[in-house]
């Protein structure tokens, strides 16, 4: 997202793109009617891949006891951190921060103020690149669902959410995206691979030490309850992508596309690896592993989407499938940390690497489409490690205060009795399922 | 009368139902239930870990049969059900004291 | 939809849109490729909210035994109202009706007659606008099939769907939408506040009275068979909103941006404030009660977004959950009206409440986009009232011939038996589920 | 897809489309964003179509214990072709053949060499060109998949989709769009009635002929195991096929609109008919029926939909519900051939119709768009029957080519006592649904 | 004591629970079951293509009765479940020799 | 032999089978259920309406044992099944006349 939208402007002629000027200048911008259209598909394809994909994805994971539990969390992540975007949320990410741009966009544009029918950032309706951002901002939360799921309390997640958001979220996103000092500093990050994979997946390996395991594991089995669902999800995550990645091109042009194709071919390898690495080890194929691997693809490729070529694509992918399933493997049978539906290991092994490669693979010898002016491979991957560095530190630091902050409110966890009998019934009076009549 | 409680594997229940049939029962009721028994539990992959599932998928098929119908019964049961693998399953037979037709308000044998 | 297409137009160049001409006009306009691009998208997105959205949310909230009986209800409706619009549907609607146009648009454009690959309607393929209306005109009887579902023939579902599309929706989409008296006289309705809620709410409500309860309401517990279904299709239609609310600009243009995020805002709204209701009066937030919130608030907003900003979306939202969730606890527990879906209390309560708060929230002093020339807030709060009890006069005595109709050549209602046994057996000969083997 | 695209220009500039040049010329062209836009999204659908469309159409359709395994096959296919595609099978299919162009695109664009980011085929970005013709090429062998559903390996599926993907679908996709010989002999067809439907019909009951029937056809009821998964499948096909023949225009025009306008015509007169077939012939419409009509509607339509009006689309669809309805009864109940799930008398069939018809149904006395100079409706329909021989022709042989091939080299069925337990289990070790706790 | 397996239409499972509460049975259990018997299955339609299904929905109750309950509670699942057409259903009486209750400990008819 | 059924609730089928193994038992057969008794159903919500769910999940065990093991049996499940708070469920023995162990045709207590 970064060089293309608001950063370096050296690449962004060379590709064809439009000229994209500074936030503060965007008034004067003409819209891009063909740039606007794509930009409202790709939001829709994000909503779409926390709910119902994200939601599905994780849903069919859990057990049925607590299968509405975990898509609760997906949908009131998603309701209140669009109140808080729209309150304060845009601002501090997007809003011109004038002499502290550097650190935050301020508060000038709280409540949306100034953001009218006729504003235009990037080339785009602002109130389309602020819903396109939102976007992003939900999901990202919500990812984390998938460390605590199965034994959080309900109001503990309402918490979380606020404050995580705040003093997690917000800052990332602005200093990687919105003009901040990473930006600033050349840091890249196309689509989301340190602001929403690396701090998802910290925040959710935090979550998991500070609540402690399921009880049961590691020996009982916590089979998922309906791998369709989890299909499902999945296949939606994939189709969804596109909206993400293709949509971080902030355009409708040729940057998108390769976006596209280099985000497929990820996913396609990293499905492929993940299912042979089970193949060989397990002697069977899995359906899970498959879509895990997916997954680890896509999120893996997510920062360097808009700098590669489609090569670069399968082979990142290609990778995350085998690091992402040792670090699966790792996590929970060697350190027997309980995230619950593998987001670390996925998403932030992933993410880490993928941000790291995201230097490598922009190599125009390896297809990518090059650096910008006085950029070395090596300089660019130091960059990289510093947006890396940072992004887990804020993660866990600003994890774990969103979790105490939780947990001294309202209490983290339910009580065992009520874990045995499931969330579903113990916090929302209702069940997933009653298929009898 | 005789009440027979068969677990059977449930790919068997076509078989078993048929052979039945053929000795003239004319009814059964069949429920799914999951059985523990000797022969292991399948191994179910979870994305790199594996785990051993105890609880095998298993038809119980509910039989009331009168007196003499019994001992044939469970025979063709028997016969129908095996594979002659680990986990085929088991018969239990209980002494069943009174049958009714709920329709008519008969009882007896011959409303089995 | 209707001020910025075809009706007054002092706003829509000062909203930088594009010139609109009156129908009769259109064969002279010119291609805009990329609002054309983006109503294709909203095309499927609205196509998408009735098959499978609407269908999963509906089909979730039954009984397992009649699951498939209500997904029938909105695939046969879709088929039938598709035959219906290329015949005289669209003709009626949009049309040119000359003299009669303040009543009906005539029968020029039956059978599609004259609307060739080069037509242009509103800046856009004429076929796409009318593709795009279509989408409209079968999703609101298929939200009727709410309020008479677990107890309605199958024959008696196709007999309402063509005397109610004929004798209800036509007119009041001519009149509000097609260049009627409703939209002469200046009455806003931007995306079916009117056309689609009020109408589609006050016929479920006609449905559930003229068929009486199911077997065992009040006191039996008609518990979702399959909230995982229903939550999956509040998501889709949330998502598939951008399209239904956003594509009511025609336009790929901030207007559209707009309408869009405003939307969203009000989902989040109503999502949130019936969770506090359930929270505060029953201890515990349920799944079914979040996302019956956001359809509160989404079919709330509809009229009004693309007149407002995003807070007063918002507001509407909240408004809309807190009204909603009485609506519905009174139609069903004070006045025992068996709406089966809550139809009703959600859309018609919903529609009527957003289509007089459309005349409130466009004031600029409250984020709106303001009114036409001359017109105040009072003035435009009573042509709304004019509108919306047009609506409901329509759809009384159009839904109340349309059932009769049914009642009189099929009967409305299979008997007790049948009822019991469910209809997917008994109507269908078919079960959602055979998961035994 | 062939005309409108890379083939006879005569017709597309009568219908205002852009000027479209010879692949060879495409680096000169200019990128319309707008179709750009329109295209991106197009290819979402149609990937969509695949996972999780038709994975869900298929898998509701088998028995809960293979479920996973046919979602698997879509799964995998999607991702294995996805890597051939970059590797050679953009290049064979679409690249420039020189004087071989008749019979194949050669390997100068293998690994999409020389396709950056600026690169413009038919006036959208070529990387978003490849990714719209590789979604068609994923789905084609996954609705094969339907022919040899529940009893085949998965790696027999793995070594048929390397096999048939080179040696029938490549072939065909060049001949037909890619600037081959039956393209230039005038063989129209839009989208893929015969690349896609006819070429996955017959291969489907090329396997069902090979693999010999499952234990207990024809006797036992194969229920579907959870309609409402095939319902929500073919709902999503119906959206998706917006993108599936609506992208085929590759252009935001007229000319897409008019095809989606066709498709959702045929669309809802296939179910309809189909429906009515059941209510004449069994007393009762079904959900499976009127969702099988839809498909055969959709199928039938698609190699005419650029061609034809509304309403020649909806007479297609009216006309392919009862004949596929007949066909599937005599292949199941008089031939008692074990084509799983029906993909021949759908696919296939239709697909033949389909493309006969196009011939006809492009007259302009029927509605239809016309024909290229110099010919008649006899002289193309013709050629459409040459078209569909030869599809039938190489799809037979090549189909049993890679069937064999997997047979050889792992075998292609499991054996009785696996395919009684159930693929689920038995080759992925894992089971669709454990909804117990 | 006697334990009591009574198989029905699933939709009399209202009426019957009713009738035995009146009786003053203070518990029962039901279970999900598929009968086999004189009742026709229902036709499927599979694609143009009938199917006859064998098995039909069913609930199984059971219910543990203090000896002199049994007639009575025979009697009034018998009427409440009846609907006169085939395929009401069946009910099994056997011999129950004991009972406990989990939570105290307890034996004998008074934990039923 | 005696045929044991006890209902116990759900998530105390891991530590009855527990129990049971150390005792000795090499099978049993476990299917869902719901049960009516004493202890009251939860709540439902539905929009904004609250409804009372009777019927709780309960798991049936079913275990057939020799005679001389039954009454260990009972008191290990009645001890590992127990909270101690209300819905605990029951145990029920019958007398079992006969055993039959599919795969091999045996029969009699060995069989189990
Ligand atoms: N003592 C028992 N009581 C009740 N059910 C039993 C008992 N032993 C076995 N079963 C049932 O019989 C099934 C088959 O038993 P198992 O020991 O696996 O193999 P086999 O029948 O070949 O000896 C078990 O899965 C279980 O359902
Ligand atoms: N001999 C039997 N043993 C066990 N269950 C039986 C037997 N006969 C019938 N049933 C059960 O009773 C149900 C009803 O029996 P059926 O013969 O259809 O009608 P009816 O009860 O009117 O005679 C069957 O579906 C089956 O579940
Ligand atoms: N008479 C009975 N016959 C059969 N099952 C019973 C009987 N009474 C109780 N049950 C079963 O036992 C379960 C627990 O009984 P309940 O009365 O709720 O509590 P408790 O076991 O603590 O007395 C019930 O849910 C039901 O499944």
């Amino acid at each position: 997202m970064t060089i293309f939208r608001n950063g370096g402007v050296a690449l962004s002629s060379a590709l064809g793109g439009l000229a994209l000027a500074w936030p503060g200048a965007a008034q004067a911008e003409e819209l891009n009617q063909a740039a606007n259209a794509w930009m409202m598909t790709s939001t829709a394809l994000v909503l779409f891949m926390n709910i119902p994909a994200l939601a599905l994805f994780y849903g069919g994971l859990v057990r049925a006891k607590n299968v509405l539990s975990v898509m609760m969390h997906c949908f009131a992540i998603t309701c209140v951190i669009s109140v808080l975007w729209l309150i304060y949320g845009y601002s501090v990410a997007f809003g011109d921060g004038g002499t502290q741009q550097a650190l935050w966009g301020g508060l000038g544009k709280a409540f949306h103020a100034g953001v009218g029918v006729e504003a235009v950032k990037s080339g785009i309706s602002e109130t389309v690149y602020s819903m396109f951002q939102l976007t992003f901002a939900i999901i990202t939360p919500a990812l984390v669902a998938g460390g605590f799921a199965e034994r959080i309390r309900f109001s503990a997640v309402l918490i979380f959410t606020v404050v995580w958001f705040t003093l997690v979220y917000l800052p990332l996103c602005h200093w990687v995206w919105g003009g901040g000092w990473l930006q600033t500093m050349g840091f890249n990050d196309f689509a989301g691979g340190s602001v929403v994979h690396i701090n998802a997946g910290v925040a959710a390996l935090t979550a998991a030490v500070m609540m402690g395991r399921r009880k049961g594991f590691p020996h009982t089995a916590f089979l998922p309850h309906n791998l369709t669902f989890t299909y499902i999800g999945a296949a939606m995550l994939w189709v969804g992508w596109f909206g993400f990645n293709g949509g971080s091109a902030v355009a409708a042009n040729g940057n998108a596309g390769m976006a596209i194709m280099a985000t497929h071919m990820a996913a396609a390898g990293g499905s492929l690896t993940w299912m042979l690495m089970e193949w060989v080890r397990h002697g069977k194929p899995s359906v899970l592993g498959i879509v895990t691997g997916m997954v680890a693809g896509l999120g893996t490729v997510t920062p360097a989407s808009g700098f590669i070529g489609p090569l670069g694509g399968l082979i990142i992918g290609l990778m995350a499938g085998v690091l992402c399933y040792w670090a699966t493997h790792i996590i929970k049978r060697k350190l027997f940390i309980d995230d619950s539906l593998d987001v670390f290991p996925v998403h932030g092994v992933g993410g880490i690497f993928g941000t790291l490669l995201t230097g490598v693979f922009a190599a125009p010898a390896l297809g990518g489409l090059g650096y910008a002016e006085g950029v070395t491979m090596a300089s660019q991957v130091g960059v990289q490690a510093i947006g890396a560095v940072t992004t887990i530190g804020v993660s866990v630091a600003g994890s774990w205060v969103a979790f105490k902050a939780a947990d001294l409110l309202t209490g983290l966890r339910v009580n065992l009795e009520q874990e045995t009998e499931g969330l579903d019934l113990v916090l929302h009076d209702e069940r997933g399922y009653n298929l009898e009549y | 009368m005789k009440f027979i409680i068969a677990i059977i594997k449930p790919f068997k229940l076509d078989e078993v139902r048929r052979a039945l049939t053929i000795l003239g029962a004319r009814g059964m009721t069949v429920t799914e239930t999951r059985g523990f028994g000797r022969q292991k539990g399948h191994t179910e992959l979870y994305r790199g870990a594996e785990y051993q599932v105890d609880f095998l998928p298993k038809l119980k098929i509910e039989l009331a049969v009168p007196e003499e119908l019994a001992d044939q019964a469970v025979a063709a049961i028997m016969e129908a059900a095996r594979t002659g693998r680990i986990g085929d399953g088991k018969i239990f037979v209980m002494n069943l004291e009174s049958a009714y037709r709920i329709r008519t308000g008969e009882s007896g044998p011959e409303v089995l």
